[in-house]
């Protein structure tokens, strides 16, 4: 099929935002500055598993420049917020879990940054401490204390494509290993910033901050506060990198709950520890995988036991661990598909989206695999991966048919070829 | 409170005395010398700033008062002085970097200044504030000891000259007194017959502290082939960086082909008790130390080799 | 001594939310005063050119020059919803329906053109933002001139569209699903590598990457998207890893926390696939997460070609690959 | 908390400042200043964000006491370019696809500029060294070393290839 030319798509055109970045015009959320605007820092768990059995602020507030501070105490309107699963505390009340060094205490608002930080170490707070689950096989063992009460494995997901058994019966070969990728950070270079203003007038929360996802942040801010959602209006400021850190809430509802108490314009910047240990991580991922093949060359089965540790939080957990699962074979025709994947809660910061959501930690297994197999065969990798790679009419371990748009042959060949593979090859020999 | 304003070129008595903290940056090494006998610890010294600043992140306002080195000259200086080197205390990384001087007598010192952080770092860091801060994984400390450096201390009573070698007591801590003020780093020039490797490994190219060091100074008689002197210096293996003792018995007096490379390796290896940690292990620390000490002397050997030739 | 070797990855990536997620885009055209083309999307820019994407799929449905399109910022109350700025959519979600709201808006545009010129559509020229008839191009109207006439019938030049396509959402004993995901990116790197053997540490030296993306809308930003991903992957490889003991992380900053430095860059050569039959916006596919996925495995691969150590658990240090060698281990068995 | 005046010229102009001792560099130029282009990524000098020209030197903002500025000579991003236009690596930022969500860049800008004015024929390796300090979490590198080949490029043809000496 002959494309016509087009004028602009498939052009180098310049970035549109560009001009301001590289004249430092591009206004990011900590760059905004309001007359009288009051800064916020958060006073954070100080045992990653406890129960909070008492906070005082009474020091912290007779600091001078102190003007507010904020305790779950002042909040019981206030509900969790989360991405799939509500299971996040906007703070944590006496009683209440704090379930990892991330979670929220309070919310001190002063007059300066420095007044913040201050008056955030007078809040002094008593803690019964409970067993710390940082491992997440620790935290599927049935006698391990619960982190949330329905249970550590928060979910449990299942794929199945043709006969497991039959497909490793067909194999003359048959690789098994256990692969592990650690925490993650995004590091976008900007760290988690914001600014908000009540407007009395209209009764709407203003917030300037960044979001990968403007609607459901603010659903989320609104359900969390018991508002309509017009009455929570996010403005997005130029972003600083996300890399899947900016999907969840982070300054959001402390921010806005801030201006609605205070009426004044406040700010939150995180420091960069902050942001390591509060917002979420890529999943550490145990993958145990099986993998058969014929002695010509050819996958016959593939198996997976996945475990995703989540951290204390759902986040995007549950969609992040079974998405790796899902991707387990690459982009390889396997008729026998087997899997499972838990998603567990431990007392580690809580992981969530990170570029490639649970296939980048997969495919650190499944291309290890294949390479070992070839190895194993004795056939050169690319050709190994040649013979199995998708074409059109090949169904992906969920069973989707794929009709249309597979250039995974065209990937192999080009790469190899961009590389001189068998140059390389020949002049090692 | 009432409000002060002071002139930061002067002195302290250009500051009201209500003021709940205060800013000095005299311009005399005498003047700060008063100052720091007069607040001893209740005070920080600050020059490049690249260590301290690190260290109060998010808490700055906790240091009530402050002694800036920017404006005494006299520590910015590199001179050569009958038969030593002088380091001005305050001379940065990117002073020794470039200078030809050290480049010239001390390749090594220039190397490791070269390797520190950035060229932000280099810019402000300085050879003073990396020996008072005396973290074991330092990058000049083990050229520093090396060179068979000694440390000039100043206070309002006295001078004393320190050795490298008994300067540093453990991570993070030295001799230094609180009134006393690192002014000069000494080096005794060396002679022409010296050969000195370098290597750091660190757990990425740039901006890495490092995983460990070793600095290796080796001069020859004047025969040109008999060692007359040798040491070996490791940062990141011990609570302070260290000479390998052991090394300089067994080789001073030998000739190259008289040593096995492999066993002296070995002996840096056994000598050291390194610990895990962020940056390492302790196996990791022991193996590479044993391999960077052969290759390190490969390369003294292969340069003395040339110029012998 | 230093060893080279080189590995190879091939990836697959479902992009979307899929799985029965009611993903959708919304986004709107309208022409507006001072010569200019209003895009409303809400789709968040956080560095990776989705506002430059759909500046040039406005531009090019359109006929105007890309200087016409004038973006909002998003804002929850000016514009609707965009979908997340995640898996890897927005080319391809939003793209499309800024596509169809540019196709919206250029139908409107013919449609009140041909009732100003008299004419049936065929008879239209369009070039520039002015429409003219073929049969006179000098005879020509603004898209703006034309815009302030509809406004006098108590009408204007907008239109709005979104694209939501169907998914299926998998079945919870099995996993199977028709269509499960919108589209499949796929890429394969090649990696070279040294080694050094008596320290451990690992160089990369090339990365030779070739990406079917459908069709790249701005190849240099792909290129960019790809160079980025895959150093982020060379972190996630060597060096990066949030060391968290007892629920403490240890390394809480980037003093600790190491990613790449340009120094840690290696050379990249890149080579996009282009097959154009996706069902995105001008044949596009996503790009973002695919870029960075690669990576690990291809130099895992590499190393082992190197020394013949198979690392499998990351990151890779140097002491992982000492202790193998010294154990002489050529598998993942610890 | 004791309050200073201090003087500096920031991107040609003199400004008289009251800080306090215990005021960052960055601080002062960030919330005093408004010179929001400079920004923070990380406080303690590992990523660059924050780096401004100093006294002709590279430097950390956020490593350095608003004091230890005082009778400085700064340049941010702000007194890059001029009324007429973008400095030659800023364009060639632009050009190079070297911005993505642009918040090293300024940094980098400064880094790049620096750099190109002590040595305006640059190897690979030199210009990787020169902005060793700046982290990019988006680019990769490459189209940033891309944009400072062009600017450099540019700038030697520019002035005829004299560049080192009038450096």
């Amino acid at each position: 099929m002959k494309k016509m030319p087009k004028e602009y798509v498939g052009k180098n055109i310049f970035k549109v935002d560009a001009y301001d970045k590289v004249t430092g015009k591009a206004i990011y959320a900590d760059d905004i500055y309001f007359d009288d605007m009051l800064y916020i820092k958060i006073k954070r768990a100080t045992y990653p598993h406890a129960y909070l059995r008492r906070i005082d602020i009474s020091k912290a507030q007779k600091l001078p420049g102190v003007v507010r501070i904020i305790t779950a105490a002042d909040i019981p309107w206030v509900k969790n917020f989360g991405l799939i699963i509500k299971d996040q505390p906007v703070l944590v009340g006496v009683g209440q879990k704090m379930r990892y060094m991330g979670d929220a205490l309070a919310i001190v608002i002063a007059e300066s940054k420095e007044i913040a930080s201050k008056a955030v170490k007078l809040i002094e707070v008593e803690v019964e401490e409970l067993e710390i689950i940082s491992d997440p096989l620790r935290a599927m063992e049935k006698d391990a204390p619960l982190i949330h009460q329905d249970g550590n494995i928060l979910a449990t997901h299942y794929l199945e494509k043709g006969d497991i058994k039959k497909g490793f019966a067909q194999a003359d070969v048959v690789v098994e290993n256990e692969y592990r990728t650690s925490f993650l950070d995004q590091v976008p270079l900007q760290v988690e910033a914001g600014v908000g203003v009540f407007d009395p007038e209209t009764e709407i929360i203003k917030l300037w901050v960044a979001t990968q996802w403007l609607h459901d942040t603010q659903a989320d801010i609104a359900q969390s506060l018991s508002l309509p959602k017009e009455k929570i209006r996010i403005i997005q400021p130029v972003i600083g990198g996300a890399f899947g850190k900016r999907e969840d809430i982070s300054v959001h509802i402390h921010l806005a709950l801030a201006a609605m108490i205070t009426k004044k314009p406040v700010k939150l910047t995180y420091t960069r520890e902050e942001s390591m240990i509060t917002q979420s991580k890529r999943h550490a991922f145990i993958v145990r995988a099986k993998t058969g093949a014929t002695k010509e060359g050819y996958l016959t089965a593939w198996q997976v036991e996945v475990i995703g540790d989540t951290g204390a939080y759902a986040s995007s957990g549950p969609a992040v661990v079974h998405k790796g699962m899902y991707h387990c074979t690459g982009p390889y025709n396997v008729d026998n598909v087997k899997g499972v994947a838990y998603t567990v809660y431990t007392n580690n910061t809580y992981a969530g989206a990170m570029r490639g959501f649970g296939a980048t930690q997969m495919a650190f297994a499944y291309e290890s695999q294949m390479d070992i197999l070839a190895h194993k065969l004795g056939i050169d990798p690319v050709q190994f991966r040649l013979q199995n790679a998708y074409s059109i009419g090949s169904s992906t371990p969920n069973g989707q048919v794929l009709t249309h748009s597979v250039g995974v042959k065209e990937t192999i060949k080009g790469a190899v070829d961009l590389a001189g593979w068998e140059e390389w090859k020949e002049g090692r020999l | 409170m009432e409000e002060s304003f002071g002139d930061l070129k002067g002195c302290q008595k250009t500051y009201q005395k209500t003021a709940l903290s205060q800013y000095f940056a005299p311009q005399k090494i005498e003047e700060a010398l008063e100052i720091l006998s007069k607040y001893g610890e209740e005070i920080k010294i600050i020059a490049g700033g690249t260590d301290l600043l690190v260290q109060y992140y998010d808490r700055l306002y906790e240091i009530n008062n402050w002694l800036d080195l920017k404006n005494i000259i006299e520590l910015k200086k590199i001179r050569i002085s009958k038969n030593q080197m002088e380091i001005g205390a305050t001379v940065t990384h990117s002073q020794l970097e470039n200078s030809e001087d050290i480049k010239k007598y001390f390749p090594i010192l220039s190397q490791a200044a070269a390797d520190i952080g950035s060229p932000q770092i280099r810019n402000r860091g300085t050879v003073g504030g990396n020996i008072v801060n005396a973290s074991p994984a330092g990058d000049l400390l083990p050229p520093l000891m090396a060179y068979d450096a000694q440390f000039k201390l100043l206070s309002v009573q006295k001078e004393e000259l320190i050795p490298a070698e008994e300067f540093f007591v453990g991570p993070k801590q030295t001799i230094i007194k609180p009134d006393q003020l690192l002014t000069q780093v000494i080096l005794p020039l060396p002679y022409e017959k010296t050969y000195d490797s370098w290597i750091k490994i660190g757990k990425r190219r740039a901006l890495a502290i490092a995983t460990i060091t070793l600095a290796l100074v080796v001069k020859m008689a004047e025969d040109n082939k008999t060692i007359k002197e040798a040491r070996a210096c490791l940062g990141s293996v011990a609570p302070t960086p260290i000479q390998i003792k052991e090394i300089r018995e067994r080789m001073i007096g030998k000739n190259f082909n008289q040593l096995d490379f492999n066993q002296l390796g070995q002996m840096v290896e056994d000598k050291i008790s390194p610990i895990d940690d962020i940056r390492g292990t302790r196996e990791y620390r022991k193996d590479v130390a044993k391999e960077i000490m052969i290759n390190a002397l490969e390369e003294v050997y292969s340069s003395w080799w040339r110029s012998y030739k | 001594m230093k060893k080279r070797g080189r590995g190879i990855a091939t990836i697959m990536f479902g992009f979307g939310y899929g799985e029965g997620f009611p993903d959708h885009s919304i986004a709107s055209a309208e022409v507006e005063d001072e010569g200019k083309i209003l895009i409303r999307t809400a789709a968040a820019d956080v560095g990776q050119g989705v506002l430059t994407v759909i500046t040039q799929i406005a531009a090019e449905v359109l006929k105007v020059k890309p200087e016409v399109i004038r973006i909002i910022p998003g804002d929850t109350h000016l514009t609707k919803n965009s979908g997340s700025s995640s898996a890897t959519r927005q080319t391809f979600f939003t793209g499309n329906a800024v596509k169809k709201a540019s196709e919206g808006l250029l139908s409107n545009i013919y449609h009140y053109a041909s009732i100003e010129f008299r004419s049936n559509y065929v008879e239209l020229g369009i070039k520039d933002g002015y429409i003219f008839r073929n049969d006179n191009p000098n005879n020509k109207i603004s898209y703006w001139e034309l815009a302030k006439r509809v406004k006098e019938k108590g009408d204007c030049l907008k239109a709005e569209a979104s694209f939501f396509p169907h998914t299926d959402k998998p079945d919870p004993k099995t996993g199977q699903g028709e269509k499960v995901y919108v589209a499949y990116t796929f890429v394969t790197q090649v990696v070279e590598v040294e080694v050094d053997t008596d320290t451990g540490i690992v160089q990369v030296l090339n990365v030779y990457t070739t990406a079917d993306i459908g069709k790249a809308v701005n190849p240099k930003n792909v290129e960019g998207q790809i160079e980025g991903g895959t150093v982020q992957g060379i972190g996630m490889a060597l060096m990066e890893e949030q060391v968290v003991k007892e629920g403490i992380t240890l390394n809480p900053d980037l003093t600790g926390y190491l990613i790449p430095t340009s120094m840690d860059t290696p050379l990249f050569t890149t080579r996009i696939v282009e097959n154009e039959d996706s069902e995105g916006p001008f044949g596009a596919k996503g790009i973002g997460e695919p870029a960075t996925i690669a990576t690990a495995p291809a130099i895992a691969n590499a190393i082992y070609d190197a020394t013949g150590a198979r690392i499998c658990d990351l990151p890779i240090t140097p002491e992982k690959i000492l202790k193998a060698l010294k154990e002489k281990r050529g598998d993942c068995k610890e | 908390m004791t309050k200073l005046i201090i003087e500096l010229t920031i991107n040609g102009k003199k400004k008289k400042v009251e800080t306090t001792p215990s005021t960052r560099l960055l601080d002062l130029i960030r919330d005093d200043l408004h010179l929001t282009g400079t920004k923070e990524g990380c406080g303690k000098g590992e990523c660059g964000a924050c780096t401004v020209i100093m006294n002709g030197e590279l430097v950390a903002s956020c490593l350095v006491l608003a004091p230890q500025a005082d009778g400085a000579v700064i340049t941010t991003i702000e007194g890059v370019g001029d009324d007429k236009g973008l400095d030659p690596v800023q364009e060639a930022f632009i050009e190079s696809g070297a911005i993505q969500c642009g918040f090293c860049t300024p940094g980098m800008i400064l880094a790049a500029k620096k750099m190109l004015e002590e040595n305006l024929h640059p190897t690979e390796e030199e210009i990787k060294r020169g902005i060793s300090g700046n982290l990019c979490r988006c680019t990769g590198y490459q189209k940033i070393f891309d944009a400072i080949r062009l600017a450099a490029d540019r700038l030697s043809s520019r002035d005829g290839g004299r560049g080192e000496e009038d450096a």
